[in-house]
């Protein structure tokens, strides 16, 4: 099996565990760890993809490389605008649950 | 020999990821993903991405980790209340099984990709030259799809309107983060000192390697940011006000001289964003050069938070 | 020549290797946090040093021979700092004085 | 023709989509009475501009196509506007220009003020809300349209809790956190195209996609991340606690514009960029969960005891309605054959409940404001205090049902005469009964307002340009077919308008609202006592109350989404 592939499906198992995660851990924070590694295996998929895309004397495809530079910066502003988010409401609420608001009757 | 250093590779990545998703502990679970960052810089050298190994080590690994870092620290309290929400067996099961289902999914597409893969480098490499950078990563950021880079500017700082709005209305226009107070004669305080200096002359080498070599803008702005908030954490400066006008501007700058340098392509070069052949280099530094304030600040002010006081530093 | 430049790479890396193994197994094996940083810097920095100097000779010139021991003299400043930090936190925190 | 060319106009896109960015950019350097001058000026060039680009779409044949740098794809990236993009391009500049003129009451700053935080970031996400919009409908690249989501989601979510109560955060926060999953699984199946055809361009896709596996998963996922951001049913664990939690002037803009977004590019790759890939049995799971929607969504909202609550609920079932059109494209041997008709009755049916829900969000702003309250059971005598603001909830409740000459009601018919020919009989009842469902809720507001009070009303003094904007938002729903008319559809679709078949289907259609309404409200349709703090009212209501919340669990909606992801993915290979 070529490196590539290898990384590819290792790539694929971040998704899943990334996926997992976002279920099963409560804490917003812990959410967005998951994500945050769910994202990094799509990238890791990705970077696989342009390494499988050498050619013309480039290493590497440089296209997704350039894309996932883009990709990196994106999910960077989406941690911090949820992190301020999570901070906010704990700060106001004394919690963190995202756990339903209680049932229409207030 | 270099598959079995993929596979140690990949076999410590998935670890440390299954870790820090199952770890009871959130600040465990913090730590093992800065670990997963720095492992994650790694494969990217191995997967030839030089540029985005520097990209994920600084913003991914390092911006990111630090803000969960410094968040996980101020949630200690919430964590019990929500442990106790915590999924049950016969829920993690069926999640554990989805999650399962999707990734063998997942390998089975890509196990079918065409081989060869399609690629888009025979297209970069004839066309590179036209746009005067050495760097096909840059050419590609900057001239094929300079929309892209541009889009991504905004999006950071939309990204810092939202952070702000988020402020108490009391504090608007006020500072962001804490006042840190640090021993002057302390180590960070000494730190604070000594680095920054040689931070600035690494980052500005590492914008001006960007055009021919792996580097750029992103990575040069993220270091200067570390260094900023260096001094912001040892005391020795105070985060800015955000209704400074300079500040403002400096927000804008890099966005709105891209926007500009795009418009002065239609008269010069027949399209929006296209730069006439012999100027495209001096351009593109241009727009990377207006970047580079914005992407500081406004990485360095992500990572401080929404205003919270006002006064200043006393 | 270069064999003899190689086999002296080989050896100083291996024997960085080392170090960082035995600073890695500190860090696992001792009990609180003084330990856990002594053995992490000392080895470590040790480790890293003899890895830089194996790996200069390999270098393709003079500039790059620079960077890296640049590398290694902002990790040995960084290391140094956080470690400190880190000792000093943990007294704070009352670690040690069992 | 040269498929690659800039055409004519083009550059009217590259401007529309640059436009409320640089505005917004300015803004954000300006003082906060210059920054809502920036923004009002920037309402009426954006309108122009999309005015422009519809001329000169008119004008020419086919797509306007613009190349960003004059470099083409797959290199380069390229913007093209066909008829939805234009259709789209017009509507949301019409709806955020009058959402504008609305939210001038609330976010305005009097002169002499300094710049206000809420104030400072409604307009400016406005502004933010209207760039990613144009860039979702312009952009032919997969890859940008990634960018264009996380623009939409970065600039929705702080609209959410512009009041800054906790419940809002909390609402914001599911909000980000489901729609950041969402985005990651459309980017998963982004790149898993480029893997399989190294392009990420709309048009060469098109050309190049084979059912294969790798692109049915990228089809799955991308479709599943979407519907996560679009809210459908059972994945709208965010929308309600959401589009009813934020300031009446941002849910307008969440509920009507925000959700279109990713609902529009759902059509783009199922009708653009892989059309060989979909088949009839996914349409079907998809348009059975709009149909689940309706129900559900109608139902909660009959039990909501807040106005605002009952509009995003409302939302969560037009959303449903959005979804109908799906196996509307296929014909009855599987192919693709009304692909067109369908996709114009969705637009129609979007244009008009944007239009519509914004006007009844800002009519419900409004009653918050006048009476301090939306409690639903206390709205007596509100038709006669404020006419103009209970008209437009009423208009806009009645172009959702799909009234002559709305534009719900032309979608309908169309949609109606495409699922005869092609033999789903079962769509055809979902498509007429669905209406009654949105009967009941405006039959239940139309009997609460036009009851007596107990005593006199006392209100606050509401903005006149508000009422006006919230009413003319909702006219133009209940006159969109006339529009429609003029323009590109077939006429003869109106001609048996006003037959007596018509009249009694609309007839019948408000006597199975009422009885909804009656059976399944929380309080009696016509209870005399205004004994509002009696219990509410149990059977089967309240099990639908107890389902949507039991979904709407971060686990369950999670495991919802997966489910929906593995289903569609199966259904995309099965065929």
């Amino acid at each position: 099996m070529s490196v590539e592939t290898l990384y590819a499906l290792a790539a694929c198992a971040l998704v899943g565990i990334g996926l997992y995660g976002m279920i099963v851990q409560p804490h917003p924070l812990r959410k967005l760890i998951a994500f945050n590694i769910m994202g990094t295996g799509v990238f890791v998929l990705f970077g696989a993809l342009a390494k499988r895309g050498a050619a013309a004397g480039l290493v590497a495809d440089p296209v997704p490389q350039a894309l996932l530079i883009t990709a990196i910066v994106v999910a960077f502003a989406a941690t911090a605008v949820t992190v301020a988010l999570l901070l906010r409401l704990v700060e106001s609420t004394d919690t963190a649950s995202l756990a339903d608001e209680p049932p229409a009757g207030r | 020999m270099t598959t079995l250093v993929g596979a140690v590779i990949v076999a410590l990545l998935l670890w440390l990821a299954l870790w820090t998703v199952v770890a009871r502990d959130a600040f465990v679970a913090v730590a093992g993903f800065v670990v997963y960052g720095l492992l994650l810089s790694l494969v990217w050298v191995r997967l030839a991405g030089i540029d985005v190994a520097l990209t994920e080590a600084a913003i991914g690994g390092g911006l990111t980790g630090a803000l969960l870092l410094g968040a996980v620290g101020r949630l200690r309290a919430t964590e019990a209340a929500t442990a106790a929400e915590r999924a049950g067996p016969g829920l993690r099961v069926l999640a554990a099984l989805l999650a399962l289902a999707v990734t063998a999914a997942l390998m089975l597409a890509v196990l079918s990709l065409p081989d060869p893969a399609p690629t888009l480098a025979p297209l970069v490499v004839p066309n590179l030259p036209a746009t005067g950078v050495g760097n096909p990563i840059t050419g590609v950021l900057l001239a094929f799809r300079a929309l892209d880079t541009l889009l991504e500017a905004i999006v950071l700082v939309i990204g810092l309107i939202g952070v702000w709005s988020l402020a108490p209305d009391t504090a608007w226009g006020g500072r962001p983060g804490l006042r840190y107070r640090a021993d002057p004669d302390g180590i960070l305080a000494y730190l604070a000192r000594v680095l920054p200096p040689i931070g600035i002359v690494v980052g500005l080498y590492l914008f001006w390697a960007g055009a021919d070599h792996p580097g750029g803008k992103f990575q040069s702005a993220t270091i200067l940011a570390a260094m900023w908030m260096l001094v912001q954490m040892a005391g020795l400066g105070d985060t800015p006000r955000t209704d400074g006008g300079w500040l403002r501007l400096g927000l804008v700058i890099g966005p709105l001289v891209f926007v500009a340098v795009g418009a002065f392509g239609i008269p010069a070069a027949g399209a929006f964003l296209a730069y006439p052949e012999t100027w495209a280099k001096p351009l593109i530094l241009l727009i990377e050069l207006a970047l580079l304030p914005t992407l500081v600040l406004v990485l360095a002010l992500l990572m401080n938070g929404p205003p919270r006081r006002h006064g200043g530093a006393r | 020549m270069s064999a003899i430049v190689d086999l002296f790479s080989i050896a100083a890396i291996v024997g960085g290797a080392f170090f960082y193994l035995a600073g890695t197994v500190g860090l696992l094996r001792f009990p609180d946090a003084y330990t856990r940083l002594h053995a992490l810097t000392k080895a470590d920095n040790l480790g890293l040093a003899l890895v830089v100097i194996g790996l200069l000779p390999q270098m393709s010139g003079p500039l790059a021979a620079a960077k890296l021991v640049l590398v290694w003299l902002l990790v040995l400043l960084s290391s140094a700092a956080v470690s400190q930090l880190i000792a000093r936190s943990a007294r704070r925190q009352g670690e040690g004085r069992r | 023709m040269d498929l690659w060319a800039s055409t004519y106009g083009g550059g009217l896109l590259a401007a529309a989509v640059l436009l409320p960015f640089v505005a917004m950019l300015l803004g954000l350097c300006l003082d906060g009475r210059w920054l809502q001058r920036v923004a009002f000026v920037t309402m009426a060039l954006g309108l122009a501009l999309a005015l422009g680009i519809a001329a000169s779409w008119a004008n020419t044949s086919g797509p306007l196509v613009y190349l960003l740098g004059g470099w083409s794809p797959p290199l380069g990236i390229a913007l093209r506007a066909d008829g939805p993009a234009v259709a789209m391009l017009l509507a949301v500049a019409g709806v955020v220009c009058a959402i504008g003129l609305y939210a001038r009451a609330d976010f305005g700053t009097p002169a002499g003020q300094k710049e206000s935080r809420s104030a400072f970031a409604y307009w400016l996400l406005l502004l933010a809300v209207w760039g990613a919009l144009n860039l979702v409908f312009v952009s032919g690249d997969l890859f940008t349209l990634y960018v264009a989501l996380e623009l939409l989601t970065f600039a929705g979510v702080p609209l959410v809790c512009l009041a800054g109560s906790g419940e809002t955060l909390r609402a914001a926060l599911r909000y980000m956190l489901f729609a950041l999953c969402g985005s990651v699984l459309y980017l998963l199946g982004a790149v898993l195209l480029y893997g399989g055809y190294g392009t990420l361009d709309i048009p060469l896709l098109a050309a190049a996609v084979q059912p294969e596996p790798i692109a049915r998963a990228a089809l799955a996922l991308m479709t599943v991340g979407l519907l996560a951001k679009t809210a459908l049913f059972p994945l709208h664990i965010w929308l309600p606690p959401a589009h009813g939690g934020a300031p009446a002037a941002a849910s307008a803009v969440l509920s009507a514009l925000v959700i279109k977004g990713s609902w529009f590019l759902v059509l783009r790759l199922w009708f653009d960029a892989m059309p060989g890939v979909a088949t009839a049995a996914t349409a079907q799971l998809l348009a059975a969960l709009g149909a689940a929607a309706i129900v559900v969504g109608s139902v909660v909202a009959l039990r909501q005891q807040r106005l605002k609550l009952l509009v995003a609920y409302s939302t969560v079932a037009q959303i449903g309605y959005l979804f109908l059109l799906f196996p509307m494209a296929f014909d009855a041997a599987g192919g693709m054959g009304f692909s067109a008709l369908a996709q114009s009755a969705g637009l129609l049916q979007a244009i008009a409940h944007a239009t519509a829900k914004a006007g009844m969000f800002m009519a419900a702003g409004l009653v918050y404001a006048a009476l301090g309250h939306d409690r639903i059971d206390d709205l007596a005598g509100m038709a006669k205090a404020m006419p103009v603001a209970v008209a437009a909830f009423l208009v806009g409740g009645l172009a959702l049902m799909g009234v002559l000459p709305s534009g719900a009601y032309l979608a309908k018919k169309l949609l109606l005469a495409s699922a005869d020919e092609s033999g789903q009989w079962w769509w055809t009842l979902v498509l007429q009964g669905g209406a009654a469902f949105t009967a009941g809720y405006v039959v239940l507001i139309a009997v609460r307002v036009f009851r007596r009070p107990a005593a006199p009303l006392r209100l606050q003094p509401v903005s006149m340009l508000s009422q006006g904007a919230a009413l003319g938002l909702a006219l133009a729903s209940l006159g969109l077919s006339l529009a429609a008319a003029l323009g590109p559809l077939p006429a003869e679709l109106l001609s048996k308008a006003l037959s007596i078949e018509e009249l009694g289907t609309m007839l019948a259609t408000f006597a199975a609202g009422a009885l909804l309404a009656a059976g399944l409200a929380r309080r009696p349709l016509f209870d005399r006592g205004a004994a509002t703090d009696a219990p509410a009212r149990g059977g089967p209501g309240v099990w639908f109350e107890h389902g949507d919340r039991l979904l709407r669990q971060w686990p369950a909606a999670m495991l919802a989404l997966l489910s929906v992801a593995a289903a569609s993915g199966w259904l995309l290979v099965r065929g």
